[in-house]
């Protein structure tokens, strides 16, 4: 019970991944809580990669986490200009509201 | 491990302490202060007639691409973190493997200045 | 060993609390708020685990970068949430029986992990021991030089993000005014004053 | 049990000990400095400044501070209520957290742990949370506008940061806070100390450090003639004083920064006798305290920049200055053979 | 920590791509849109320049960066196969772009990175590189699909495709991050010998590695997004999401199929069985009531995904021989009718509605005669290229006596023929419409040399199949 094995950590890695897939299968519509849910797997993968780099006392889980999380940032970066250029399109094209203040 | 997590233990504990003092100072006033609510008191702030639109509306795309391209120099930078410090024992073929990475994102950076993306009109 | 027991079991049941509240909490903000929290306490984790380079970049990309891209997005776009939400909650049953099952499964398969023997064999770059080589120069020892091929490659994808972000987002108001630093500094003095040598009462 | 008592629990208390220690003594300067930044502001235009409540005006923060407990806290009708409370706490508890790990001497740093310069530049990268948490729950269109100016003015110049504190590190060759002052111990002294091999760095970091922490010149957000009190306008009491508690210990965060990376933190600027009986917490609080001063100078003398030009500098002037610098360090570096191993 | 300088020999046709598009953005960015004509041409011959480094360099199989990065006669095949498909697409686009009015430069920059993530792909030997790989060509095509900003339906595409996008790397690093722990290296052949157990957690890590490959190549059921982006995305990019990156995905699915898990085929076997009848199954019925021919291909594309995954399911040489021969000639097909959608304009609209090609026999009566014979060997009708695909796809599943799945293969490619048949028809029986604008050269250009060697493949097959025999043995 006190001692922390990998079992836990892939236990709480698993979890994580269920959210997020649940996440985005329950709110299809909510592209906003789908990227985030999609944060959240990445960030459960980012957990049993560095548990398995930590009990098999090997740095590669370390650099691949490192290389994930870097590359998924940017990634989800995109995500979001492409969602802001969506909303613009679509915002645009719903009712013209007239004192659009521009920042 | 035991060893890293002497190290961090008072991490943990300084937050509480900050966090006790901040709620204490937080949740002072409610029990000193005088109230009085009143709804001109309570109304948003205008400049003499009140608020007419969601003060939440669509902005400049400005802002977001600021963000992103924060994002992008932020991830640089996580990249030279272990670098910094370990240039001694890299030798030169670790020197210009980071010259190759900030070349790449100096291209990066020029091609952002010349097409705009750094103005703030 | 018990204090460490006592930071994962507090530490792993925020994450999982508020990776919940994430997909549940009905308004947009709050949700980014929970992603928030769900990564500053999976970086504890890390640090628990001894990763503590990783635990510290988590934090500055993610919580620090990502995570404020998220709120501006959810903050300025005012896209009406209302009738996107409606979905989540018939399904939420379904969906939930769906996903304790699947947890279940992955449960039990993770729960009898056992070090293949030859895995043991097979490490490339075993971990230095903590007290000599600290984690971000064990990291640093081994990325820029062995891994040189995967570093070069996440500096393309980064510069290929930047070109995408700036295609896709970057547009320029025709009539606005733009102050050229270098041009105002560059003026002489001949440029600006004119010496005109006026006889009194003549006028220019 | 006794022994579990004895092993765990007690290291506890003595943390949480020190750690009050260090948070009160931190509060106290701040009262002092928060006075000293309005005389010295008064002093540059030939005026004096408060000194009315108690000896020249030394517990004019005091009275402040009464001041804001007794107000009525006010929540406007449209706030969203749990973020508009989370934003002050949010603001202050970060600001404070940074404290943790930073060296006031040897040995004195609550938690010397080794990756302390990362751990504060995440800090005071998520400090932006407490201002567009503020800025969006007041539900006005002054404080969300000026939270979302904040937001991008503290992430532009984050990037400049981030890349002075490589060029440091680069000389000093690692992450913790107290080996980097160590790194700077010398013969010569203050010569040696980072703040002259890499003059330009210091420069960069100084005004960086002003924008981040929104004072003057880049305090467009709160200015008066700007956007009045900023994110901060529906705040009333306790929490417009965390928030401006926050801000100031976010700037004596940056001015530790600057001591430790530039100025030799503890170090004594000769290490000949005289000065070496000196605690090393003296040095650390002289050099904190000059680091302040210029800080509020700059608040008094230089006139505030218009938004625009504030971004061109940080994107345009400060960023490629600063990424070039981290080349041309690490190249002189590498080709003289200096870089610690 | 070896502070030696990698070969980088094996690497230089990515390197080349990539340091030539640092130089055209460069470019771009100093003189503007200006530089767009000098971009587009210095991009068609980047890609030209890597297929001839990728052919002219020595030996059988190179392999550098410590093992990850491997250059053996399967990669060389496939990596020709994308750098075809790469410049024919980018060739076919600059017209449609400036009719348009969208041409950018970096169009041109975004199709060399991604052409330069297909290669690093196609040459990855653990799941490091992959991933990578996936994720600099992924982030290409997002930004490609959702290029045409100021239209709802192209941005639609591009985070539609974004989003399932993202799942599917999720996914892939899921499995990948279990294969790390339960054999504790990330290369392919570490896998290999590690992997004999079988043990449950790995073959857990196997699927959800499966489900993201999947994902790339749009086999069912994970191609959900594969109509809607293909009918949203500007016409020249659809048909570059059509050619090229289905070859990436399809080498590296047979890569971490046959190279990583040579031990445990029956586990992951019947998983590609599954995917290949469902994708065939889709690919037959779903087209069948299409009015938009973008929706169309994308429907055939899942097919032909499932027809090529049959040879994989084989597991034997022979069929990945099949496989190669499969995907040649399908980015031929494919490039072929592609061409021919572009060059339906009319009055400067490009049309996407399948009636619209109504009677073209007698306006355009070349295109229409090629046309017809791409979509004769798409439907697979001896004696065109698609029947010979499907002929070897087929063979080497019954070698590997899995009878079923080539009698259902047989029976779905029969079904799927008539939506093809349909178009026949449409243009040689019914009424002309108005006549479309006359066809721009470079299309003609690939339209023709596409044609012809649908056309006349049969004549003398032997070099296509030898090369591809060979490249199939270097991978046992």
């Amino acid at each position: 019970m006190f001692v922390i094995g990998l079992q836990h950590y892939l236990v709480v890695g698993a979890i994580l991944f269920t959210l997020g897939a649940l996440g985005i299968f329950l709110n299809r519509k909510n592209v906003i809580i789908i990227l985030m849910s999609i944060e959240l797997i990445l960030l459960s993968v980012n957990v049993n990669l560095v548990a398995f780099s930590a009990y098999l006392n090997d740095i590669v889980g370390q650099v691949f986490a490192l290389l994930v999380l870097t590359v998924a940032a940017a990634e989800a970066a995109i995500g979001l200009a492409i969602l802001v250029a969506y909303f613009r399109n679509r915002g645009s094209i719903a009712v013209e509201d007239i004192n659009l203040m521009k920042g | 491990m035991t060893a890293l997590i002497q190290d961090y233990l008072p991490i943990v504990v300084f937050l509480a302490v900050a966090a006790a003092i901040g709620l204490a100072l937080m949740a002072a006033p409610f029990f000193v202060a005088y109230k009085a609510p009143d709804a001109e008191k309570l109304s948003a702030y205008e400049c003499g007639f009140n608020a007419f639109d969601d003060a939440r509306m669509k902005f400049d795309v400005r802002f977001y691409l600021v963000a992103i391209l924060f994002i992008i120099f932020d991830l640089e930078v996580a990249f030279l973190f272990p670098w910094a410090i370990t240039l001694g024992e890299l030798g030169t073929f670790g020197f210009w493997s980071m010259m190759v990475f900030l070349a790449v994102l100096t291209i990066g950076f020029i091609y952002e200045w010349r097409k705009g993306a750094l103005e703030w009109d | 060993m018990t204090i460490a027991a006592l930071f994962f079991y507090l530490y792993a049941a925020v994450a999982c609390a508020s990776a919940f509240m994430v997909i549940a909490a009905r308004n947009p903000v709050h949700s980014v708020l929970f992603l928030i929290l769900t990564f500053v306490s999976a970086a504890a984790l890390f640090v628990l685990l001894g990763a503590e380079f990783l635990a510290m970049i988590l934090v500055v990309v993610y919580v620090g970068a990502v995570a404020v891209l998220f709120l501006f997005v959810v903050m300025m776009l005012d896209v009406d949430f209302a009738e996107l939400r409606q979905g989540f909650l018939q399904y939420l049953p379904v969906g939930a029986l769906v996903g304790v099952i699947f947890l279940v499964e992955l449960v039990l398969v993770l729960g009898t992990w056992a070090v293949a023997p030859e895995a043991m064999r097979a490490i490339q770059a075993p971990i230095p021991p903590l007290d000599q080589v600290s984690n971000t120069q064990a990291i640093g020892r081994v990325l820029y030089t062995t891994y040189v091929h995967y570093f070069q490659l996440a500096g393309v994808v980064l510069l290929v993000a930047m070109i995408g972000a700036i295609v896709l987002t970057l547009r320029h108001k025709e009539n606005v005014k733009r102050q050229d630093v270098g041009r105002q500094i560059a003026r002489t003095r001949a440029m600006s004053v004119e010496l005109k040598k006026v006889e009194p009462g003549q006028g220019i | 049990m006794m022994e579990f008592f004895w092993s765990t629990i007690w290291p506890v208390i003595i943390i949480a000990v020190q750690s009050v220690v260090l948070l009160v003594a931190l509060l106290l300067f701040i009262a002092f400095i928060l006075l000293a930044d309005r005389k010295i502001w008064a002093a540059v235009q030939m005026r004096r400044g408060p000194n009315v409540v108690g000896p020249f005006g030394l517990l004019q923060s005091f009275a402040d501070f009464l001041k804001f407990m007794v107000k009525e806290p006010v929540i406007p009708a449209g706030a969203n209520k749990g973020v508009f409370l989370l934003a002050p706490l949010v603001t202050s508890i970060l600001a404070l957290a940074a404290w943790a790990v930073i060296p006031l001497n040897l040995g004195w740093a609550v938690a010397d742990i080794n990756v302390g310069v990362l751990y504060i530049f995440a800090i005071s990268s998520l400090g932006v949370y407490g201002i567009i948490m503020a800025g969006w729950a007041s539900n006005s269109k002054y404080p969300f506008l000026a939270a979302l100016r904040s937001a991008a003015q503290m992430v532009s110049y984050e990037v400049s940061i981030g890349f002075v504190i490589i060029t440091v590190l680069l000389c000093a060759g690692s992450l913790n806070l107290t080996k980097i002052v160590e790194a700077q111990a010398g013969p010569w002294g203050f010569l040696q100390w980072y703040w002259l091999p890499l003059l330009p760095m210091f420069v960069i970091f100084f005004v960086s450090a002003l924008a981040e922490t929104n004072r003057p010149p880049f305090d467009l957000i709160e200015a008066e003639s700007e956007l009045v009190a900023g994110f901060a306008v529906e705040y009333s009491s306790t929490a417009f004083l965390l928030f401006f508690l926050g801000e100031y210990v976010a700037i004596m965060t940056m001015c530790a920064m600057a001591t430790i990376l530039f100025l030799g933190g503890w170090l004594p600027p000769f290490p000949v006798p005289p000065f070496t009986w000196v605690p090393g917490v003296v040095w650390f609080v002289a050099k904190l305290s000059f680091m302040f001063f210029l800080f509020s100078m700059a608040k008094a003398i230089v006139p505030r920049y218009r938004y625009d030009q504030l971004m061109r500098l940080g994107w345009k002037v400060f960023l490629p200055a600063s990424l070039a610098m981290v080349a041309i360090v690490a190249a002189v570096l590498q080709f003289t053979g200096l870089a610690p191993k | 920590m070896n502070l030696t300088l990698p070969a980088l020999g094996p690497a230089l046709p990515e390197i080349v791509i990539l340091v030539g598009a640092l130089a055209l953005l460069f470019l771009g960015a100093w003189r503007g849109e200006a530089a767009r004509p000098v971009v587009d041409f210095g991009a068609i011959l980047l890609l030209v320049l890597a297929g001839a480094i990728v052919v002219l360099l020595p030996g059988g199989t190179l392999s550098t960066f410590g093992g990850s990065f491997l250059l053996d006669p399967f990669a060389r095949f496939l990596k020709i196969l994308a750098l075809a498909g790469a410049a024919a697409a980018l060739l076919m686009s600059f017209d449609f772009l400036r009719a348009e009015k969208l041409e950018r430069y970096e169009f041109g920059i975004l199709v060399l990175t991604a052409t330069a993530g297909m290669l690093v792909m196609i040459s990855s030997n653990d799941l490091i590189t992959l991933y990578l790989g996936v994720e600099l060509m992924s982030l290409s095509l997002y930004v490609m699909a959702a290029i045409q900003r100021d239209s709802v339906r192209s941005t639609e595409a591009g985070l539609k495709y974004f989003v399932l996008g993202a799942l599917s790397s999720g996914m892939l690093l899921y499995g990948a991050s279990l294969v790390y722990g339960f054999t504790g290296t990330v290369g392919f052949p570490g896998i290999a010998a590690a992997a004999k157990a079988g043990s449950l957690g790995l073959v857990f890590g196997l699927v959800f590695l499966f489900a993201g490959l999947a994902f790339k190549v749009s086999a069912v059921p994970f191609h959900m997004w594969t109509p809607d982006v293909y009918e949203g995305a500007p016409t020249p990019v659809t048909a570059f999401f059509a050619a090229a990156p289905k070859v990436a995905g399809i080498a590296i699915f047979v890569r971490v199929a046959i190279d990583a898990f040579p031990n445990i085929v029956p586990q992951w076997q019947q998983i590609v069985i599954f995917l290949a009848i469902a994708s065939m199954v889709l690919g037959a019925f779903a087209a069948i009531g299409q009015r938009n021919i973008k929706r169309l291909m994308a429907y055939s594309s899942i097919g032909h995904v499932g027809y090529t995954l049959v040879g994989l399911a084989a597991g034997t040489p022979a069929g990945v021989a099949g496989v190669l021969v499969y995907m040649a000639i399908y980015v031929a097909m494919t490039l072929g009718t592609f061409a021919c959608i572009l060059a339906m304009r009319r009055n400067g609209e490009a049309i996407e509605e399948i009636d619209e090609l109504a009677g073209l026999a007698r306006t355009q009566p070349m295109v229409a005669f090629l046309l017809g014979a791409l979509l004769f060997s798409l439907a697979g009708i001896p004696p065109l290229a698609g029947f010979f695909a499907k002929f070897y796809v087929f063979l080497a599943a019954i070698e590997a006596r899995l009878y079923a799945l080539a009698v259902i293969g047989v029976v779905a490619s029969v079904v799927g023929a008539y939506y093809y048949l349909r178009i026949v028809k449409l243009m040689y029986m019914d009424e002309p419409k108005a006549a479309f604008e006359p066809m721009a050269r470079p299309l003609g250009f690939v339209l023709g040399i596409t044609g012809l060697f649908v056309l006349l493949f049969f004549v003398y097959p032997a070099p296509l199949v030898a090369a591809a025999q060979a490249a199939a043995q270097s991978l046992f």
